[in-house]
């Protein structure tokens, strides 16, 4: 039981970190229905801008704290330039193309940062120490034992996104952009006609994002050390998409949470109870489709990678839109 | 047109006590008409009567929670839109729903695709029944193209066509099928007076040529009155008038529903 | 003059709007499409190339996921060559032309990049190290038609080293099975003893490709030899994310686990493994995931953690001060200062001093001049490096005397643990040799297996001189 | 003035549904394939076909088969490297168990495992539209890419699981050499593709575009929704099989799963984006842009910066390279979002027009 719960709970963590990479997406589909592939590369790319100016201060002997911050500010100025250059590059040239032409467009957009990104900060792999703690924790001690186990950069990763969306919200809520950028969401040219610009609109979304690909890389780069496989993590994010919908902040938290829990799970029982129920099987009887189920069971490994797809596929099948998307009425 | 009104006698499709809502909004409440064989059918109403969702009744897009419609004297098991295509009903869209990627050609032969039986192998090798499929069939689209009068959009992508023409495209990929209920949602909708005279005179033929039945939403009332033989009216999802145009005309409560009056 | 209507035509208007914008698009293509072929043409003009040149052909990745290890070793290739051309004038007299093509570890660009140079220079590419699983198996389908031998020291299929099947790959100073045994040997020494094992429990924690699965069928052959538990945890690729191997890990409480990573996924083991406070001294990973860049992410995690050597240390060696004065003093380095006595670096160092001392055996027959690949596949084959001649060399101290035969494409099985202080690799074992009584049956079955496969006949060593 | 149609008369619909109803354009095609059939054997070097021919001929199958899924039938997919995979590893499988069959028709077979496999993995689709489809499907990737790697039959038990494909003969004839492939590449694309034509311009193909134009308004005239898209699926599965197929052993021969990873998917989608979508030809096309533009910047960006007097790193260039290409992409889409197969279609235009533009 303490074991199961350990899977849980660090399976949540990890939904977390999967869900900081797919808040990114939500918010750019959201405002533009744009579905932004190079939201990995700008993963990347702020993580690098960030590790690296970092190094260049502690080099120049600044205090930690000054180096820290004037190394996120560095970052998210590179970040603004990103979304400068998406929106005035690429969106605005591509105004009322279909969903797939956008779509390619960032990926086109990928290559291009991740090239520059390289170029200009290194191909390296450079640790980052945020002074963020990243010790295990053991909890709960007297009830299981050995504890359970959790790590303490994963609780501040969640502490953290819990910050971030609880920003997010007050931003959309109650400011005048964020207003602005809700009824863009819900109609452009509605928007438009009430004289909201759009152009500002979506550099202003694609900072936003931009600002949480700098967050999403602190986190895992202070997990995995800023490399270009920062970038992959785009395709960790996109069940998360599915199965929370693409235009809901909650859905990617809660799908983020779901799927985190949901893989390290399956990744971890599934085979084990299959070879299990095979052995049990075996010893009573069904000897054959005993040993077939074993040996399936024995198979079961590694399945976390399309675990994830499948169960958001399922999902899916019941409920087209995801977990929180607009249900969809069709009409002639 | 103040000619006697014609006689039908076989009823090809009814509708009874039909019942349709979207979550808490109803948008048809009772409601049940027939349509004679042959018959031109025109259901009218204000904007929001619920005339579209009646249509998407009759051809399965919707699935009414009450009441039963009967077609050809079989009552009717819910089903998907395309097998009422099968049953032959066809019908066109109040906003154009063409093909917008494939030539006016194409989409009329898509009209016939019901009839296009060759499967994937022939499809593959473009030889022997595929080709004379495709022939005989282009042969049948050709008459349409003639009969509407669009020869000369034939290859064009539709997308590329003004308004007026894509309507009558849109009537040309239903006729092509060779329906026996043609439903037509508002088929002059934005047209031009000449557009218009050209699409009623469309409408007559068909009728007139293939005795095609007819049930269409029109909002002209003009035409509605020209070229109708019964006339059902609808408000508020409900069925407020039916009968001849002359009666319903004058009738005050039809009236009313179309001054505001009485509301 | 008769005015046009001033009532412009709507339609035509936006048609001739239209028009003009597709012409102008059209324009914009054509010229781009002008430049691009003109800017192919000036490149075209080809430099005259010297007749008497060796090419060598590099095969590198400075880009993408796997370049923090890729580009170190990259550069010591690169310098080693350099070195040699600097120093001694090449080889013989003969002097070394070397070209880098970029392969992003993707297969099918190491196969256009190996096509590209195998003809290169008067004689042709000497030999192909293809540095990725991928690009090893589609080139051991053309080498034997392009008579070009492959260098894949210290990866690709460990039964390759059956020169009789395998002619023109050469696997030196060690494969996986090697890797495998002498890691279980090293397990077995610190516990006092083969005996030790039985009971035991041994996990492998892999990267989920056929390059982390190759060590799977040599260590169930031991794990029923030496009676200990063997557990195979894959790790899906690109492995960033491996919590549930390692809370698997966690609950199973293994022995020792030996990991068999690439790139960000051995960093982010050791993590893992810090997190779920597996002891990092139990742990110990393949010559490829023992690295600065597998630790350095890790922190203050990686502490105490362990792994094969493919023989050679990190550090600098006699053959580094020669580096330092011909190459990086020239300023002819690719390499960063840090960069050089890197683990990786000086493997890539080792990965072009056996090319061309296979390079030198083959003129010693025939003749100083360059060489085809055939023939360097033959001096790499005869290729006998003594420890004198080792020292002479300047590698004292990194690798053990190697001696390849026809039945023999590896060369020698010796390796070495080194472990992760935190900040430094310290070399904590004597030399290993791995257990031929383990590893060969292995290769007999899978050799003659993709002999049959293939249709190939081995050829008979013992008519090979 | 070369290019003129004035005075060919259709006199037969046959005629008027030719593939190519202008005389200039089927001499073009004569031309292009008495080039490719007897010219180029002559005169390609190994590098050509290895490096570009034999690549570009198989994707551009792969490429066929993806545009008939996509641009066709409108259903985005990211999983067609899996189905390349599918293809690849039922060939191998078959030759493996069934020893008897030649490869080439493994190669075929393969592409029949792949199409049933893709109507499987089309049943989602029935429910399914749009981007939440195009994630749906990277679970057949993602699927494809564990199998491969962990159902061990499907690799013959392989310790390391990699597998080899057999010697290519035919009638004892050893058709190993990267000519022999590439001519064999060639037939299998030019017969499939044609037959993918052939289907799309006929009522299958009207009904596969009339779901992808509009879905609602197909099924309403009598399109039967699932029907249409699953066909789709499994032509296009079986196109991209047989390519993938092909890839393995005509092109590699010796294969890990990372070879039919989701970069492949990627690449594909690319290559029938720019290409264009909804055109065989420009299916054909993309392929030779996306597998000729990495090489050509690769090959051209040292010398150009050698000219400027720079002297490039080869990280440098990889790097430029990305950024170059990713920037190229941007580029045609906003240029022309309808891809290369648009673009040549305006070239004939004008030259339709030529020397009198107006």
């Amino acid at each position: 039981m303490g074991f199961f719960i350990e899977v849980l709970i660090g399976g949540l963590l990890a939904g977390v970190l999967y869900s900081l990479v797919a808040l990114g997406f939500v918010l750019i589909f959201k405002a533009s229905g744009v579905f932004n592939f190079a939201q990995g590369a700008m993963v990347l790319t702020a993580a690098l801008a960030l590790v690296r100016s970092l190094e260049l201060f502690g080099q120049w002997k600044w205090p930690f704290w000054l180096a820290l911050v004037s190394a996120f500010l560095f970052a998210a100025a590179i970040m603004a330039v990103v979304a400068w250059g998406a929106e005035r590059l690429v969106l605005r040239k591509l105004v009322n193309q279909e969903g797939i032409i956008l779509f390619m467009a960032t990926i086109g957009m990928t290559f291009f940062i991740e090239g520059l990104a390289q170029t200009l900060f290194g191909a390296d792999v450079y640790p980052l120490n945020l002074g963020l703690p990243k010790d295990p924790l053991f909890i709960l001690e007297s009830l299981f034992d050995g504890g359970i186990l959790v790590n303490e950069l994963d609780i501040w990763a969640a502490v953290i996104a819990g910050m971030l969306v609880a920003g997010l919200a007050v931003f959309f809520q109650r400011t005048r952009i964020g207003r602005a950028l809700r009824a863009v969401a819900d109609d452009h040219a509605a928007a438009q006609s009430v004289g909201i610009p759009l152009n500002q609109i979506w550099f202003i979304v694609w900072l936003v994002a931009g600002l949480v690909a700098l967050v999403a890389g602190a986190v895992w780069g202070s997990k995995l050390g800023v490399q270009f496989s920062l970038s992959l993590l785009a395709l960790k994010a996109l069940p998360v998409l599915i199965l929370g919908g693409f235009t809901s902040v909650p859905g990617a938290i809660i799908g983020g949470l779901i799927i985190g829990a949901g893989e390290k799970i399956s990744e971890v029982f599934a085979g084990p109870l299959l070879k299990d129920l095979g052995a049990w099987l075996a010893t009573n009887g069904a000897t054959g489709l005993g040993t077939v189920l074993g040996d399936v069971g024995a198979t079961l490994t590694g399945i976390e990678i399309w675990f994830a797809y499948v169960v958001a596929l399922l999902f899916l099948l019941v409920r087209p839109q995801g977990l929180f998307g607009e249900r969809i009425i069709e009409r002639v | 047109m103040s000619a006697p009104p014609r006689l039908f006698n076989e009823v090809l499709l009814s509708v009874e006590n039909i019942s349709l809502s979207f979550g808490g909004v109803k948008a048809l409440t009772d409601i049940s008409f027939d349509i004679m064989k042959g018959e031109i059918r025109a259901i009218i109403g204000p904007n929001g009567a619920g005339k579209s969702s009646m249509l998407n009744c009759i051809n399965g897009f919707y699935h009414p929670q009450q009441g039963a419609i009967t077609y050809k004297g079989v009552k009717r098991r819910r089903m998907r839109p395309h097998e009422a295509a099968e049953q032959g009903i066809a019908r066109t869209f109040q906003n154009i729903a063409l093909f917008r990627g494939m030539s006016t050609l194409d989409n009329i032969m898509t009209g016939r695709n019901l009839r296009m039986k060759t499967g994937l192998f022939w499809q593959a090798l473009h030889l022997g029944p595929a080709r004379r499929e495709e022939i005989e069939h282009r042969r049948a689209v050709e008459r349409i193209i003639d009969f509407l009068e669009i020869q000369h959009i034939r290859k064009v992508p539709v997308g590329q066509l003004p308004y007026g023409l894509q309507k009558r495209v849109e009537l040309g990929r239903a006729l092509a099928a060779e329906p026996e209920l043609l439903l037509l949602d508002e088929p002059m909708a934005g047209m031009n007076l000449e557009e218009k005279q050209d699409m009623c005179r469309f409408v007559l033929d068909v009728n007139d040529e293939f005795g095609t039945t007819i049930c269409l939403i029109e909002h002209d009332m003009g035409v509605v009155m020209d070229i109708s033989d019964r006339v059902v009216v609808l408000d508020y999802g409900k069925k407020i008038g039916d009968g001849v145009p002359e009666v319903v005309k004058n009738d005050p409560a039809v009236i009313g529903a179309y001054l505001g009056v009485g509301h | 003059m008769a005015l046009p209507a001033l009532t412009v035509n709507r339609y035509a208007f936006g048609k001739y709007i239209k028009n003009r914008r597709q012409r102008m698009k059209f324009r914009t293509m054509v010229v781009a499409a002008a430049a691009a072929v003109a800017a192919g043409m000036t490149i075209a003009t080809t430099t005259a190339q010297a007749q008497n040149e060796q090419f060598i052909p590099g095969l590198v990745y400075r880009t993408g996921a796997y370049a923090p290890n890729g580009i170190p070793f990259a550069d010591g290739v690169a310098d080693y060559i350099t070195l040699l051309n600097a120093r001694d004038g090449g080889i013989n007299g003969v002097k070394l032309t070397f070209e880098e093509c970029e392969t992003g570890y993707a297969t099918d660009r190491g196969v256009e990049c190996y096509e590209r140079l195998k003809g290169k220079g008067p004689t042709g590419a000497a030999y192909f190290s293809p540095l990725s699983t991928g690009i090893t198996f589609a080139l051991t389908e053309k080498a034997p038609g392009d008579k070009i031998p492959l260098l894949t020291m210290g990866y690709g299929r460990s039964d390759s080293r059956d020169g009789a099947v395998f002619t023109w790959n050469f696997p030196l100073m060690g494969t996986y099975w090697t890797a495998a045994n002498v890691a279980i040997q090293h397990i077995a020494k610190e516990w006092g003893g083969f005996d030790k094992l039985k009971g035991k429990k041994i996990a492998l924690v892999y990267h989920d490709s056929p390059y982390g699965k190759e060590p799977i069928a040599a260590l169930e052959a031991m794990s029923k030899k030496y009676g200990f538990e063997f557990t195979a945890i894959p790790v899906p690729h690109p492995g960033t994310e491996q919590k549930s191997q390692w809370l698997q890990i966690r609950q199973m409480r293994p022995d020792y686990v030996l990991l068999w990573g690439w790139g960000v996924m051995n960093s982010a083991a050791i993590t893992e493994a810090g997190n779920v406070n597996f002891p990092r001294d139990k742990m110990l990973g393949v010559w490829w995931s023992g690295a600065e860049p597998d630790v350095l992410p890790a922190g203050d995690k990686a502490a105490g953690y362990k792994a094969l050597m493919l023989q050679h240390p990190a550090g600098k060696f006699a053959v580094h001060k020669d580096i330092e004065k011909f190459v990086v003093g020239q300023g002819k380095s690719l390499a960063k200062p840090d960069e050089i006595g890197a683990v990786l670096y000086n493997r890539g160092l080792i990965n072009s001093m056996l090319g061309t001392e296979a390079i030198r055996t083959a003129m010693a027959k025939f003749g100083n001049k360059p060489l085809t690949g055939e023939q360097v596949r033959w001096g790499f084959e005869h290729l006998d490096l003594s420890a004198d001649r080792i020292k002479q060399l300047g590698f004292e101290g990194m690798i053990g005397p190697i001696k390849v035969t026809c039945t023999d494409h590896e060369g020698t099985r010796l390796s070495r643990v080194h472990q992760w202080d935190g900040k430094n690799w310290k070399v904590i074992s004597d030399w290993y040799t791995g257990d031929d009584g383990v590893i060969m049956p292995l290769v007999k079955d899978t050799a003659a297996k993709y002999a049959a496969e293939k249709k190939i006949t081995p050829r008979d060593c013992s008519k090979e001189s | 003035m070369i290019y003129r149609e004035a005075g060919q008369y259709k006199a037969s619909y046959q005629a008027d549904q030719a593939i190519f109803p202008i005389a200039q354009d089927r001499l073009v095609m004569i031309a292009l394939l008495a080039v490719a059939f007897v010219v180029v054997p002559f005169v390609a070097s190994e590098y050509v076909y290895r490096a570009v021919l034999i690549p570009v001929v198989i994707l551009s199958l792969a490429a066929v088969g993806l545009n008939v899924l996509m641009g066709y039938c409108g259903q985005v997919s990211l999983g067609s490297g899996a189905f390349m995979g599918v293809g690849a590893y039922a060939a191998y499988n078959l030759g493996v168990h069934l020893p008897f069959l030649n490869p080439l028709v493994c190669i075929l077979l393969g592409g029949f495992v792949a199409a049933a496999t893709g109507l499987v993995f089309g049943i989602p689709s029935l429910r399914i539209k749009g981007f939440y489809l195009a994630c749906a499907t990277l679970a057949a990737q993602f699927f494809g890419d564990w199998a491969f790697l962990r159902i061990k039959w499907l690799t013959n038990y392989a310790p390391s699981g990699s597998v080899n494909a057999p010697p290519i003969q035919l009638f004892g004839l050893d058709l190993s050499s990267p000519t022999a492939a590439y001519l064999i590449a060639l037939c299998f694309t030019l017969v499939l593709g044609l037959a993918t034509k052939n289907i799309v311009r006929g009522h299958i193909g009207r009904q596969w575009m009339a779901i992808r134009d509009m879905d609602i308004a197909a099924e309403i005239i009598g399109v039967r929704p699932m029907y249409a898209k699953l066909t789709a699926f499994a032509v296009s599965s079986f196109l991209i099989g047989v390519a993938g197929a092909m890839w393995a052993f005509l092109y590699l021969g010796s294969w890990e799963p990372a070879a039919f990873s989701i970069d492949r998917s990627f690449q594909l989608m690319f290559m029938v984006i720019i290409g264009g979508l909804g055109s065989i030809l420009g299916s054909v096309l993309g392929a030779a842009f996306i597998v000729l533009l990495p090489i050509f910047l690769n090959q051209v960006l040292p010398p150009l910066g050698a000219l400027a007097g720079l002297k490039i790193s080869t990280a440098t260039v990889s790097h430029f390279e990305a950024m170059i290409f990713g920037a190229l992409i941007v580029f045609f889409l906003v240029v022309e979002p309808h891809g290369l197969a648009r673009l040549w279609s305006i070239a004939k235009e004008k030259l339709r027009l030529w020397p009198f533009p107006h």
